[in-house]
């Protein structure tokens, strides 16, 4: 089955009309249905006539002929030799009663039909080979003359679009732009000055925060009076302007003047 | 009375008023389908021609005006397009280089496509009786007149083959139903056997809709004659079928 | 006399003899131009038709049948072929609007050149902070949006940049002055904030005459952004710029 032949050279040639035994030429064929048509069509009948007994002979002689030239057969040419003997057999031997295979006749049956039906495709093959065929037999237009697509940008942009652009820029330049609120600061002259007209008045003990009081009229302004003020404080008790007594951590303040205690001590 | 004289006569200036039009339009017909590079649907003339216009009275008038002439205006798979006539072919051939003639399996192969498609790999087979070689499949696939639909709702999942507008445009076949002797193989119960009874009628169906039976081909399917080689494999030899003019 | 009569008959019935070759001939010359791949030569249909046949008679012929067609006959460069007609050359054109988006670096630099019209690239990299690239004025000039003014009398004369009636169109302004001035943008909810008082928008000016500081550009200026790109080389890290959708 080394066969490297087209069919059509090889085949028609050995099937010549007229040629009473038949080559053995297994290449030509394809497949063992392909054999079997071309022998049912060698009984010249309808092949709705066809002798499927005849036809399972033949194709046995065949065989028979190919295997005594010890030609290499394919496999399925050999199933299908067993199956047309075991037809063959059947068909030649009255039918069993009814069982549960198909009989005989409707084994014959379908083999016919399936012969009936490649050779019907076959020529269906044929006529559509036939027809008139784009490129072989009608040409369409040679020279196609294209649609050309232009392509056109549309450029979108909307005022919404173009507004916050420019916005988006501005704000950055008013986020760069730092603006402090001025805080107002209680400075340590400030603090000094008001401390040294207490020195004049705190004869006595008298709690710190009591007498800067008016100077906190806002409270935001409490943290830098109070820290200007105990600044100021230490700076006038180390000039000895100042006595400073607290009772424990976070007790209030005692301020009391030094000079009137010096003064009451000269006095003593 | 006067009405249907009024009638008559607006009926008058409507006939003179379309004149023009309908020949501007078979002329812008005639320019789209001569200028196309494939074949025409009546929707991609409509959209292109002038609105009101009645694409399909345009076009038998133009088939007309053509059906006598060197290029012919043809229907090929619901679509329209001009081709020269059938009668000159062999004047025209000599422009043709040797064109890729199919084997006689692949010919047959293609047959039993278009006739009984959706058709699998197996049914193929049963009809010719021989196994179908790979490459006859390829051959035909590479052609783009048959590709792989989906697969056979049935154990081992087959793939379904059927044909494609391009087989119908070069074989220059209206639809499907224009196969040679389609009629015939029916009537004959050719076509019937391979689609469970009472499913449809055994028509060829090229349609891009799946049958009933069919499912989608998978996604992964890059390689689908790989997959049906391997199936193959086993039983059948392939060393006799010959694709050899290919 | 006989003898004329006898001329005048053989005149007639090769009239009438011929008429069918003649229909044939035509029909001929119109399928081979109709499925040839180039324009054909007078000598190539001569070779290709049955013998005997005045080609350029055939040819004549054709071209008043296809006159007033959708299709006409033509020659070109002394070769005949099917051609469009020119009154549909229309049909074989299609024009497709593809919208596309400014990017936001095109989007920033135009409302700089609409606001602070005319400026110069210098101006505008110094409000964006970041180098213009060539690409988004090039994309800028392209919609036509903005114009290339003059140039500013300073040193260096780099070019000035403004807006055109197109911009006022398309963003639907009656004048440049439409534009919304800070307070305006706040109050719109655009800024956030409050404006310091010395910030504010200069009165952009896009007036077809220049400013007493700009000059006209120099009419060789064919070519004005390969200059501006030469000039911009050295100092700017394009990379910063991101204009990706242009």
């Amino acid at each position: 089955m080394a066969a490297q032949l087209p069919f059509e050279d090889v085949a028609l040639a050995e099937r010549a009309e007229g040629d009473p035994t038949l080559h053995v030429d297994v290449d030509g064929f394809e497949g063992p249905l392909d054999l079997l048509l071309e022998l049912a069509r060698r009984q010249k009948v309808d092949l709705h006539r066809i002798s499927i007994l005849a036809l399972a002979e033949q194709y046995l002689a065949f065989i028979e002929e190919a295997r005594r030239l010890r030609l290499e057969l394919a496999a399925d040419y050999l199933v299908m030799a067993a199956w047309l003997a075991y037809l063959k057999s059947r068909l030649l031997l009255p039918d069993p009663p009814k069982g549960d295979q198909p009989s005989a006749a409707d084994l014959a049956t379908a083999l016919a039909f399936r012969l009936r039906r490649l050779e019907a495709i076959r020529e269906a093959a044929k006529r559509l080979a036939e027809r008139p065929q784009l490129g072989r037999d009608v040409f369409a237009r040679g020279a196609p003359e294209p649609v050309e697509i232009r392509k056109q940008l549309r450029w979108e942009a909307t005022l919404y679009d173009l507004l916050s652009a420019y916005a988006r820029q501005r704000q950055k330049q008013l986020n760069t732009r730092i603006v402090m609120p001025k805080r107002h600061v209680w400075s340590l002259v400030e603090a000094r000055e008001a401390l040294e007209r207490l020195v004049g008045l705190a004869q006595d003990w008298t709690v710190l925060d009591s007498y800067l009081t008016r100077y906190m009229a806002e409270p935001e302004q409490r943290p830098t009076v109070l820290a200007s003020a105990l600044s100021a404080t230490l700076e006038l008790v180390k000039e000895g302007k100042l006595a400073v007594r607290q009772e424990r951590a976070f007790a209030p303040i005692w301020v009391k003047s030094e000079i009137s205690r010096t003064s009451d001590m000269a006095e003593a | 009375m006067e009405k249907r004289m009024a009638a008559a006569v607006q009926a008058i200036s409507m006939d003179v008023a379309e004149a023009p039009d309908r020949a501007e339009a078979l002329r812008i017909a005639e320019a789209l389908l001569f200028a196309a590079r494939e074949p025409l649907s009546v929707e991609e003339l409509r959209s292109r021609m002038p609105e009101g216009i009645a694409v399909e009275t345009v076009l038998a008038e133009l088939g007309e005006q053509y059906a006598s002439r060197g290029v012919n205006l043809v229907q090929v798979g619901g679509k329209w397009t001009f081709r020269t006539a059938e009668d000159l072919a062999y004047l025209l051939a000599r422009d043709v280089v040797e064109p890729r003639k199919l084997s006689r399996a692949a010919m047959e192969t293609l047959a039993i496509i278009a006739y009984h498609q959706p058709v699998t790999r197996a049914e193929i087979e049963e009809i010719r009786g021989v196994a179908t070689s790979k490459g006859t499949l390829d051959t035909l696939l590479e052609t783009g007149w048959v590709r792989l639909r989906g697969r056979r709702r049935v154990p081992g999942r087959p793939v379904t083959y059927g044909t494609t507008p391009l087989f119908l445009e070069h074989f220059g076949l209206e639809t499907i139903d224009a196969l040679p002797g389609l009629e015939e193989l029916k009537g004959a119960g050719f076509l019937e056997g391979r689609i469970p009874p009472g499913l449809s009628v055994p028509t060829p169906s090229d349609e891009a809709t799946l049958r009933e039976d069919e499912d989608p081909l998978e996604e992964d399917l890059f390689e689908p004659l790989i997959g049906e080689a391997d199936r193959a494999g086993a039983p059948v030899d392939y060393a006799q079928e010959q694709d050899g003019g290919e």
